[in-house]
C-alpha cells in the first residue's frame, strides 16, 4: 500500500520487524510468566541454547536451513501471487523421491549421488505442488484449498509406501532402509569440528545458494520480472502477453521443488532414511518465514534463522525449564507470524507519526534529512 | 440537442438567494500532500455549480469532506446556514447532502431495487422497505424521468443506468444538494444531455447541484456558476455567463492551453491494420463483436466512437492479442495474425503492434512496480534487455529515463511506485512505453480518460505526431469530441456491429450520436435510446 | 539422575508413554529419587536429546519406543559409561544398552479370548489408530485369541487415521467405534492411544463393551470396560531405575510376555461383574498353555502377515 | 436398510461440526473476511468448552466458554484484518497455529495431561435427545428406522445446526442486516458512502461466525467425544472451508457440501478391510485419502470456477 509519506527503507525492513518481533516475545514472555518461570531467563537459555556452545550451534543451523528452504518455497508463490500452504506436504513427497535415488544409487559417492537425488527431491515435490498449479491455471480451483488437500493427500499416500512398500522387514519402525554411508549427504562436522555430532549438513550451502538463487531469479531474471507481473496483477500480465497459466504452473512447480529440499536435509543427510511423517511441520514454518521475511531472501534468511534459534533454544530451553514445553514454541511462532505477518501495519502507525514529527521538528534546520535510503 | 445554458431567464446574481452550502478555510492534508488549503466555497440554493481543476487539484477531496467521507483537518460547514460537524457519510445525508461518485459506490450482484435501499431501510425485515422503494421509485422515474428496470441487476445495466440508480439513491434519500463528480466521463453525448435534463430538472424544483467536470463544454452548458481549483487552493469563483472556456483553461492550469486539436491533412498509405468479420465473445461466452470489419492505413487515425460497453473492450483485446476471436480474420501488415491463442500479444508486439489499453490501472500498468519497470512491461523479454534469461536492470532504467525525458512524467523519478503518479503521468507511462517502440500499429483506447487538459492536449499531440510519422492508429474513445478533433475517419460501434462510418470533418455531432444509439438510418433503437 | 525421554505421543497419550511416566513416577515415589524427562518434537532431536542427557551426567537413560534404535546406535557407543534401556525393540549388539520387549500378541490374545466370549452379537471390533506394524500385532494377537474360542466370531477392524496424528483424534475414535457399533460389533478393543479415550466412550454411551490397553483403563467407564492389555511399560522402567540403583545394571535383552507378567489382562474391582467366573478359568487355562508353549501365538512383526 | 440408515446416522454425527463451521465461514466471508482460521477456532473453543465444562461440570457453560474462546480468536481476526488491514490469510494460520500451541500448553499447565482435559461426565457434557414418540415409532417399517434412528438421538448441537441452515438463509436474503452483510462482501465502499460502518458490519459477522464456530468447537469435545485431546479438530476446519467453496457461499449448498465430506467419511469408515466386489480389498490410506481426493475432483470438474464474494480477502482502506 502506498502511503502518503514513505518511511525510509530501513525502518520498513528492519526496524518494524524488529519491533513486531518484540512485540510478539513480550507476549510470549507474558504466558511464561503465566506458567510461573521467567521470561528473561528463559531468553538467555534459548540464546545459549542456540548460539552458545558448538552443539547447539549445529542444531540451530539444521534447523535454519530447512526453514530456509520451507520459507523460499513460500516466497517464490508468494511473488506469483499464489499462497502455497502445501509446503508440508510437498516437502513429504519430496522425501519419496529422494530416497528413491538414494537407495538406487546405493555406495555411489555422494558428491555425484548429491544432484541426482537434488533433481528427483526436486521433480517428485515440483510434482505434488504443480498439480495445485495446474488446477488453479485451467480449473480455476484455488491453490489455497488444493494444496491443503494435498497435504493430506500425501499424508495417507506417504504412510502406505513408507510402512508396506519401503520398509524393510527387518526393522520395526515406519521407515525405509537407510542411505549408504557414502552416499549419504555428508555432515559439515567432517570439515567443522565444532559442529561434531550435529545434524547440519552440506545443504545448509546449499541453502544458502538458494537464498542467492531465488534472489536472481526474481529480481534478474525475466521470468522473475513475468513472475511479478502477474502476482501483481494478472490482467497486466496477460496484456504484456504473458501465459498466466504456464507462470502459475511454473511457479507452483518451483516452489513445491524448494520444498522438496528439506528431504535433501533430512532425508538424504540429517535422518538418512525416510521417515514416517518426517517433514513434522517444516513445511508451515516456512509460511512464518517468508512472511516475515517479506518474501525477500535477505528476509527469508534472517527470519529461518530466528525460527532455527527458536527450535533449538526451545530445545534447551525444555531441557532446563520443564515447565516450558514445545507447544510453548509454537505458540510464540504463532505470535511471531500475527505480529510481523497480519498486524504488521499495527506499529506502523506509531512509528510513522513519530517519523513525521520528527521530522517536522528537524525541517526547518536541516531541509537536507529528507532523503531516502 | 438543447445545451443552450438557460442563464438569461435566471437572475443568476440574486444576492438575495439563500446559500446552501458554505465551507470556510477547509484544510485537508495526506501525509505531506496538501490537497485542500484554505478553501472558501459558497454555493447558492438552486443553483448548478461547477467545479475544475487540473487532476490532483483537489476537487474531489473537498466534495469528500462535504460528504463526510474525509475528515477535513480544519475549517468550518455551513450548510443552510447552520455550522455543522460532518463525522460520516450518513451525517452528511441528514443534511440533505447526496453524492454521486466518479467511481459508483453500486453492488453489482444486487437488483436496482435493493442498492436503492442499502442503507436506508426502515425496519429490520426487508420486505417493507422494498415495497416502499418500489412505489417511490416509480415516482421518481415519472417526475425526473429517471426510468430504469427497478429488479435487473446492477451488471446488467448500462453506465447511463448505473447513473440514473446513483441519483435515484440520493433522491430516494432525501437529497437537497446533490454532488456528482466527473459525472459524464463515461456517457454518450446523449446520455450526457439526458442527464443534463434531469439536473435541470432538480435544480428548477430547488435542489442545488455541484458538479465536478473536466469538460469546459459542460460547464458552459449547464451550470450557473464555477469555481476553478489549483493546487489545492480555491482560485476563482465565477459566474459562467461571464466567462468562457479559455478563461476557465488558463485558471485551471496557470497558463494558456490549446483547447483545439491542431494537425494537417492526413496522407494515408498502405492498409497496415485488415479486419474482416471478426466476432469475438466475452468470458462468459457471451459474442460481443458479431463480425466487424474494419482496415487503417498507414498516417490515418481511425477513430472508433460509441458507448462503453458495445464491443469496444473485445475490439481492443481481439487486436492486441489477448483475446481469441471465433471467427474472422485480423491481419497486419499484410500478414494474418488473428489470434487463436490468447498469450499471442507478445507476438504481435514483436510484429510491430503497440496497444494503450483501456484501463491503465488494471491493465496497462502494475501499479506495485517502480516506474522503471513498468516502462519495459511487455517487452522485458526482448534482447534489448538482457540477454538469454537474465533482465538486464541498467538498460531498463536507462529506458525508463529516456521515457520520462520525452513525455515529461513527473515526478521524473524511475524508482518511484507507479501508483504513487497521477493518472496524467501514469497515463504519459504507458503511452511512452508503446509509443517509443516505434511500432508500425498503434492501437488506443480511451487515452485521455479522467486526465485533465493540460495532459490532454500533450497526449493528443503526441498521437498526432505518430500519424505525421506513417503510422497507423486506430483510436477507441466514448468521448466523442476527442474521436472527432483526431480522427481521420469514424466507425460507430454498436451492439459489436459497425453501424456506420463518417467523416469526422462533416458529420455532426447529433447524427454521430443517433448512431451511437443504434439509430442506422432507418432502424429502430436496440439498446435505450434517448427518452 | 535417571533420565526419561518420551515418544513422539508425549508424556500423557493416556498409554504406553503414560505408563513410562508411571513407572519413574513410582520409582521416585518410593525412594525419593528425582529424574528428569523431556518430549521432543521432531525426529532430529531424538539424538540430540539422548546425546544431551548423556553429556550432563544423567544415568540411566530410558528410550520407550522402537523409533529411537537408530539415535541411540549413534549416541551410545560415545558413552560407555552410561547405561541405556531401550523399549520395543532390540539393540544387543552395543555393549551398554539394555533392551526391553514385550509379547503384545500374547496379551491381546487373552483379551480377544475374552471377548469372544462375552460378545453376544458374535462380532467384536478392533480399533488401530493406524495402520502399520505394531499396531497390527496386537490386532493379530486379538484375531487368534478370538477365533481360539469361536472361529465363527467376526473382528472388523478399523483405523482411525494414517499418521502419528491419529493418535490424538479421539472425535475419529468416537465415530469409527459407532460404526462399528452399527454394523453389529459389541466388545470393541482399541490399540490407538489417547485416541483410545474415544473409542472407549463411544463404547460405553452405547451400551457395549470396550477394551483398553497399555495400562489399565478398566476405570474409565467402571462397569463397560470389558478388561485392558496391560503392557507393563512402568515396570520395565521402575525396574530400570531399580537395577541402577542397586547397582544391578544388566546390558541384556529382555523379553516379557504372559510368562514374565509383561502383558496380561487387567481384572479388577471395575470389571469384576463383566468376568464371569468361567470367563476367568479360561483365560488362566489359556495363559498356562501360552505360557507352557502349547499354545503358539503367531507374532505378526515375524513376517507381517496373520494367519487369521 | 439398516445399513444405509447408520452409515447416514454417522453422517449426520460427522458433519455438524462441519455445517457449523460451514456456516461460520459463510457470514464471515460474506462479509469480505476470508476465515482460514476456521481451523484454529474449532480447536480452540473446544478446548475452552471442555475445560469450562470440566472445571464446572455444567456443559453449558462450557458451550458459553467455547464460544468465548471463539469470539476472543475473531476478535484478534478482525483487529488484524479490519482494523490494520493485514493480510487474513497470515492471520488465520497465525491463530491455527495459536490455538495448536495454546490449547496444549495451557491444558498441560493446567491438568497435566499433555494437553487433555479430564474426561467429562454427567453434566458436562451434551446427550442426545430422545425425540418425542421416537420409542412408539421405532417398531413401523421405514418411519422408524429413519424417525426413531436417523432423526432422533442426536444432541442438541446437531439439531441447532441443522436449523442454523435455513435461519442463514433467511437471515442472508430476507433482513436488513443480511443484505448489508453480503453488501460489504461484495463492495463495502457503497456501504460506506451510504453511511454504514463496515468495520462494525464485518465485527458482527465475525461475531457470529464466533458463535458458530464455537458451538461446532463445543461439539467436538463435549458431544462427540468426551474431553479435549490435542489437535482435535483434526482438518474439520480446511474441510469446512472447503465445503464453502464448493457450496459457493450459500446456505443449503453448504448444507449439501458438509453432509457430501459428512457421508465420505462415513463410508470411508465403513469400507475399511471391507471386500468391495470387482476392486477387491482398497489399502486403509486410499479411503482415508478418498474424501480429500473427492473434494480436489469436485472442486475441479463440477463446480468450475467459484466466484467469491468480490471484496473477500482485501482490507477496506479508508483514508481519513
Ligand atoms: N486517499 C488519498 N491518500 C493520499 N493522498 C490523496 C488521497 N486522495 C487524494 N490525495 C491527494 O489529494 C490531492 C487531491 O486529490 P483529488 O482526488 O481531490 O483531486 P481531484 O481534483 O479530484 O483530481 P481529478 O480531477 O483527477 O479527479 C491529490 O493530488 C492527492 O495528492
Ligand atoms: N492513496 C494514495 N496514496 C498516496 N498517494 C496518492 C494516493 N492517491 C493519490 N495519490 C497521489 O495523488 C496524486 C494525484 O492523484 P489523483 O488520484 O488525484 O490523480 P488523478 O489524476 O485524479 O488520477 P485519476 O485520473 O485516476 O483520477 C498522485 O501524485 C499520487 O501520488
Ligand atoms: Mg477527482
Ligand atoms: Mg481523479
Amino acid at each position: 500500500m502506498s502511503s502518503a509519506m514513505p518511511l525510509p527503507r530501513w525502518v520498513d525492513v528492519l526496524l518494524l520487524p524488529v519491533l513486531n518481533v518484540t512485540l510478539a516475545f513480550i507476549i510470549g514472555g507474558i504466558v511464561v510468566l503465566i506458567v510461573g518461570e521467567n521470561p528473561i531467563e528463559a531468553v538467555r537459555i534459548m540464546l545459549y541454547g542456540a548460539f552458545g556452545y558448538g552443539y547447539g550451534f549445529g542444531f540451530t543451523l539444521y534447523y535454519t536451513t530447512n526453514f530456509i528452504f520451507a520459507g523460499l518455497a513460500v516466497a517464490v508463490a508468494f511473488h506469483a501471487g499464489l499462497f502455497n500452504i502445501g509446503g508440508e506436504g510437498q516437502a513429504y513427497v519430496g522425501g519419496l523421491g529422494a530416497i528413491l535415488v538414494a537407495l538406487a544409487v546405493g555406495g555411489l559417492h555422494w558428491a555425484l549421488a548429491m544432484p541426482l537425488i537434488m533433481i528427483s527431491a526436486a521433480l517428485f515435490a515440483g510434482f505434488w505442488a504443480f498439480i495445485p498449479g495446474y488446477l488453479q491455471a485451467k480449473r480455476g480451483s484455488h491453490v489455497v484449498i488444493t494444496t491443503i488437500m494435498m497435504n493430506f493427500i500425501a499424508t495417507s499416500m506417504m504412510s502406505y509406501i513408507i510402512s508396506r512398500i519401503l520398509k524393510p522387514a527387518n526393522v520395526n519402525s515406519d521407515e525405509s532402509a537407510r542411505i549408504d554411508e557414502v552416499t549419504r549427504v555428508p555432515f559439515l562436522s567432517e570439515w567443522i569440528p565444532l559442529l561434531r555430532n550435529t545434524p547440519v549438513n552440506i545443504s545448509f550451502v546449499l541453502a544458502l545458494l538458494a537464498l542467492v538463487g531465488v534472489y536472481l531469479l526474481i529480481w534478474h531474471t525475466k521470468f522473475g520480472y513475468a513472475l511479478r507481473t502477474m502476482g501483481h496483477n494478472g490482467t497486466a500480465a496477460r496484456y504484456a502477453g504473458m501465459s498466466n497459466a504456464k507462470l502459475i504452473m511454473l511457479a507452483m512447480a518451483i516452489s513445491g521443488a524448494l520444498a522438496g529440499m528439506v528431504a535433501i536435509n533430512d532425508t538424504a543427510g540429517a535422518h538418512g532414511r525416510l521417515i514416517l511423517g518426517y517433514v513434522a511441520g517444516t513445511g508451515f514454518v516456512g509460511i512464518a518465514v517468508a512472511f516475515m521475511g517479506k518474501a525477500h531472501p535477505i528476509g527469508v534468511g534472517l527470519s529461518a534463522l530466528l525460527f532455527g534459534v527458536l527450535y533449538q533454544g526451545g530445545q534447551e530451553l525444555a531441557f532446563t525449564m520443564p515447565a516450558i514445553t514445545r507447544e510453548m514454541i509454537v505458540t510464540i511462532q504463532a505470535l511471531v507470524i500475527l505480529f510481523t505477518g497480519a498486524m504488521s501495519n499495527m506499529l506502523r502507525r506509531p512509528v510513522e507519526l513519530a517519523f513525521l514529527t520528527a521530522r517536522t521538528r528537524q525541517k526547518e534546520p536541516v531541509p537536507t534529512e529528507r532523503k531516502e535510503a | 440537442m438543447d445545451t443552450t445554458p438557460d442563464h438569461a431567464q435566471r437572475p443568476s446574481s440574486a444576492a438575495g438567494a439563500s446559500l446552501a452550502i458554505e465551507l470556510k478555510k477547509i484544510n485537508k492534508s495526506f501525509g505531506s500532500v496538501h490537497a485542500n488549503r484554505d478553501i472558501d466555497l459558497a454555493v447558492r440554493r438552486g443553483t448548478v455549480h461547477g467545479i475544475v481543476g487540473e487532476n490532483g487539484a483537489g476537487k474531489s477531496t473537498l466534495m469528500s469532506i462535504l460528504y463526510g467521507f474525509y475528515h477535513a483537518d480544519s475549517g468550518e460547514i455551513v450548510v443552510g446556514g447552520k455550522p455543522v460537524t460532518i463525522h460520516n457519510s450518513s451525517d452528511a445525508l441528514a443534511l440533505g447532502i447526496g453524492m454521486v461518485h466518479q467511481h459508483f459506490m453500486l453492488v453489482d450482484n444486487f437488483t436496482v431495487l435493493e442498492n436503492v435501499i442499502l442503507g436506508a431501510e426502515d425496519s429490520a425485515l426487508l420486505k417493507p422497505s422494498v415495497d416502499k422503494a418500489r412505489r417511490e421509485l416509480q415516482r421518481l422515474a415519472s417526475d425526473y424521468g429517471l426510468n430504469v428496470p427497478v429488479d435487473a441487476l446492477i451488471e446488467d445495466l448500462s453506465v447511463g443506468q448505473q447513473q440514473r440508480v446513483e441519483i435515484l439513491k440520493a433522491l430516494y434519500r432525501g437529497a437537497d444538494i446533490l454532488i456528482l463528480d466527473e459525472p459524464t466521463g463515461v456517457l454518450t453525448p446523449a446520455e450526457a444531455d439526458h442527464l443534463f435534463e434531469v439536473l435541470k430538472t432538480l435544480r428548477d424544483e430547488g435542489k442545488t447541484i455541484i458538479l465536478i467536470t473536466h469538460k469546459l463544454r459542460e460547464i458552459m452548458a449547464i451550470t450557473d456558476m464555477v469555481s476553478v481549483m489549483r493546487q489545492g487552493q480555491m482560485v476563482e469563483t465565477l459566474e459562467t455567463a461571464k466567462t468562457n472556456p479559455e478563461q476557465l483553461a488558463e485558471l485551471m492550469v496557470g497558463r494558456r492551453v490549446l483547447l483545439r486539436v491542431e494537425k494537417d491533412e492526413a496522407k494515408p498509405g498502405d492498409v497496415l491494420l485488415d479486419v474482416t468479420d471478426l466476432v469475438v465473445a466475452d468470458d462468459m461466452g457471451t459474442e460481443r463483436l458479431k463480425g466487424v470489419t474494419l482496415s487503417v492505413r498507414a498516417g490515418e487515425i481511425l477513430g472508433v466512437a460509441g458507448v462503453a460497453g458495445n464491443g469496444q473492450s473485445e475490439l481492443l483485446e481481439a487486436l492486441a492479442g489477448m483475446r481469441a476471436s471465433k471467427s474472422g480474420t485480423i491481419r497486419l501488415n499484410g500478414e494474418d495474425v488473428t489470434a487463436h491463442h490468447p498469450d499471442s500479444a507478445a507476438t504481435l508486439r514483436r510484429k510491430g503492434l503497440a496497444h494503450v489499453p483501456e484501463d491503465r490501472l488494471r491493465m496497462g500498468l502494475v501499479t506495485n512496480f517502480y516506474e522503471w519497470e513498468n516502462s519495459i512491461l511487455g517487452y522485458h523479454d526482448y534482447d534489448k534487455y538482457g540477454s538469454g534469461l537474465m533482465l538486464d536492470v541498467k538498460a531498463a532504467r536507462a529506458e525508463a529515463q529516456r521515457h520520462i525525458e520525452k513525455f515529461d512524467i513527473r515526478p521524473a523519478n524511475a524508482d518511484l511506485k507507479t501508483a504513487n503518479f497521477s493518472g496524467g503521468n501514469q497515463q504519459k507511462i504507458v503511452l511512452a512505453r508503446e509509443m517509443e517502440r516505434d511500432p508500425d500499429v498503434l492501437i488506443v483506447g480511451q487515452p485521455t480518460r479522467g486526465v485533465d487538459i493540460g495532459a490532454i492536449e500533450f497526449i493528443h499531440n503526441q498521437i498526432i505526431k505518430m500519424r505525421d510519422a506513417g503510422k497507423a492508429i486506430l483510436l477507441v474513445s466514448v468521448e466523442l469530441d476527442e474521436i472527432r478533433s483526431l480522427s481521420d475517419r469514424i466507425v460507430v460501434l454498436f451492439d459489436g456491429e459497425v453501424v456506420g462510418e463518417a467523416d469526422p470533418a462533416t458529420a455532426d455531432e447529433g447524427e454521430l450520436g443517433l448512431l451511437m444509439a443504434g439509430v442506422k438510418s432507418d432502424t429502430t433503437p436496440k439498446r435505450e435510446a434517448t427518452t | 539422575d535417571p533420565a526419561l525421554v518420551y515418544d513422539g505421543g508425549g508424556k500423557f497419550d493416556a498409554s504406553f508413554n503414560e505408563s513410562a511416566y508411571n513407572g519413574a513416577q513410582r520409582f521416585m515415589d518410593e525412594t525419593g529419587q528425582a529424574y528428569q524427562d523431556l518430549e521432543i518434537s521432531g525426529d532430529a532431536q531424538r539424538e540430540q536429546a539422548i546425546r544431551q542427557f548423556a553429556a550432563r551426567g544423567n544415568n540411566p537413560i530410558v528410550l520407550p519406543g522402537f523409533s529411537w534404535e537408530t539415535a541411540l546406535r549413534s549416541v551410545a557407543p560415545d558413552f560407555p559409561d552410561t547405561s541405556f534401556l531401550i523399549i520395543d525393540t532390540v539393540v544387543d549388539d552395543i555393549e551398554n544398552v539394555r533392551s526391553v520387549v514385550f509379547k503384545e500378541h500374547e496379551g491381546s490374545f487373552l483379551v480377544g479370548a475374552l471377548a469372544a466370549m462375552a460378545t453376544e452379537s458374535g462380532t467384536i471390533g478392533f480399533i488401530p489408530a493406524f495402520d502399520f506394524s505394531l499396531l497390527q500385532a496386537f490386532g493379530c494377537g486379538y484375531k487368534q485369541g478370538a477365533a481360539y474360542i469361536d472361529p465363527e466370531v467376526e473382528v472388523i477392524e478399523t483405523a482411525i487415521g494414517t499418521g502419528f496424528d491419529a493418535f490424538n483424534n479421539p472425535g475419529g475414535g468416537t465415530e469409527v467405534a459407532l460404526s462399528q457399533i452399527d454394523r453389529g460389533a459389541d466388545v470393541i478393543y482399541h490399540a490407538a492411544g489417547g485416541a483410545g479415550v474415544g473409542v472407549l466412550q463411544a463404547a460405553a454411551d452405547s451400551g457395549v463393551l470396550g477394551i483398553g490397553v497399555d495400562s489399565n483403563q478398566n476405570h474409565l467407564h467402571p462397569g463397560q470396560v470389558l478388561t485392558s492389555m496391560i503392557k507393563r511399560v512402568d515396570v520395565a522402567v521402575y525396574n530400570a531405575f531399580e537395577d541402577f540403583a542397586n547397582d544391578e545394571w544388566t546390558n541384556d535383552v529382555q523379553v516379557l510376555g504372559l510368562a514374565e507378567e509383561g502383558v496380561g489382562a487387567a481384572f479388577d474391582d471395575n470389571n469384576a461383574e463383566l468376568i464371569t467366573d468361567e470367563m476367568r478359568t479360561t483365560v488362566d487355562e489359556i495363559t498356562a498353555a501360552i505360557i507352557s508353549g502349547e499354545i503358539v501365538v503367531h507374532d505378526y512383526r515375524e513376517d507381517e502377515s496373520c494367519p487369521v | 436398510m439398516e445399513d444405509i440408515i447408520s452409515i447416514l446416522i454417522t453422517t449426520i454425527r460427522v458433519s455438524t461440526p462441519l455445517i457449523l463451521a460451514c456456516l461460520a465461514g459463510l457470514y464471515s466471508e460474506r462479509a469480505g473476511i476470508v476465515d482460514i482460521g476456521l481451523e484454529g477456532k474449532l480447536l480452540g473453543s473446544a478446548f475452552g468448552a471442555a475445560v469450562v465444562a470440566s472445571v464446572t461440570g455444567n456443559v453449558w457453560l462450557g458451550l458459553l466458554a467455547g464460544i468465548g474462546v471463539s469470539m476472543m480468536f475473531s476478535a484478534v481476526h478482525g483487529l488484524a484484518s479490519i482494523n490494520f488491514r493485514g493480510n487474513q490469510i497470515i492471520s488465520g494460520v497465525a491463530l491455527n497455529f495459536l490455538a495448536s500451541g495454546l490449547t496444549v500448553f495451557l491444558g498441560a499447565a493446567w491438568f497435566g495431561r499433555g494437553g487433555n482435559t479430564p474426561p467429562l461426565t454427567g453434566d458436562a457434557r451434551f446427550y442426545g435427545i430422545r425425540l418425542p414418540f421416537a420409542q412408539e415409532v421405532s417398531g413401523v417399517p421405514i418411519i422408524g428406522p429413519i424417525y426413531s434412528g436417523l432423526l432422533s438421538g442426536h444432541t442438541i448441537l446437531t439439531y441447532l445446526a441443522f436449523l442454523a441452515v435455513p435461519l442463514t438463509a433467511w437471515v442472508l436474503w430476507r433482513t436488513r442486516f443480511g443484505l448489508r452483510l453480503r453488501a460489504v462482501g461484495e463492495n463495502p465502499k457503497a456501504l460506506d458512502t451510504a453511511g454504514m460502518s463496515v468495520s462494525w458490519l464485518r465485527y458482527k459477522a465475525l461475531m457470529i461466525t464466533a458463535v458458530l464456530v464455537g458451538m461446532g468447537g463445543a461439539y467436538l469435545s463435549t458431544a462427540q467425544a468426551a474431553s479435549f485431546s490435542r489437535e482435535m479438530s483434526s482438518g474439520r476446519g480446511y474441510i469446512a472451508l472447503a465445503a464453502l467453496i464448493f457450496a459457493k457461499w450459500k446456505p443449503y449448498p453448504a448444507l449439501g457440501a458438509c453432509l457430501l465430506f459428512g457421508f465420505l467419511e462415513a463410508m470411508q469408515y465403513r469400507l475399511q478391510g471391507v471386500d468391495l466386489p470387482l476392486i477387491g480389498r482398497v489399502p486403509t490410506q486410499a479411503m482415508q485419502a478418498l474424501p480429500y481426493v473427492l473434494t480436489i475432483l469436485l472442486l475441479a470438474g463440477f463446480v468450475g470456477r467459484a466466484i467469491a464474494p468480490k471484496a473477500a480477502g482485501q482490507p477496506y482502506v479508508k483514508e481519513r
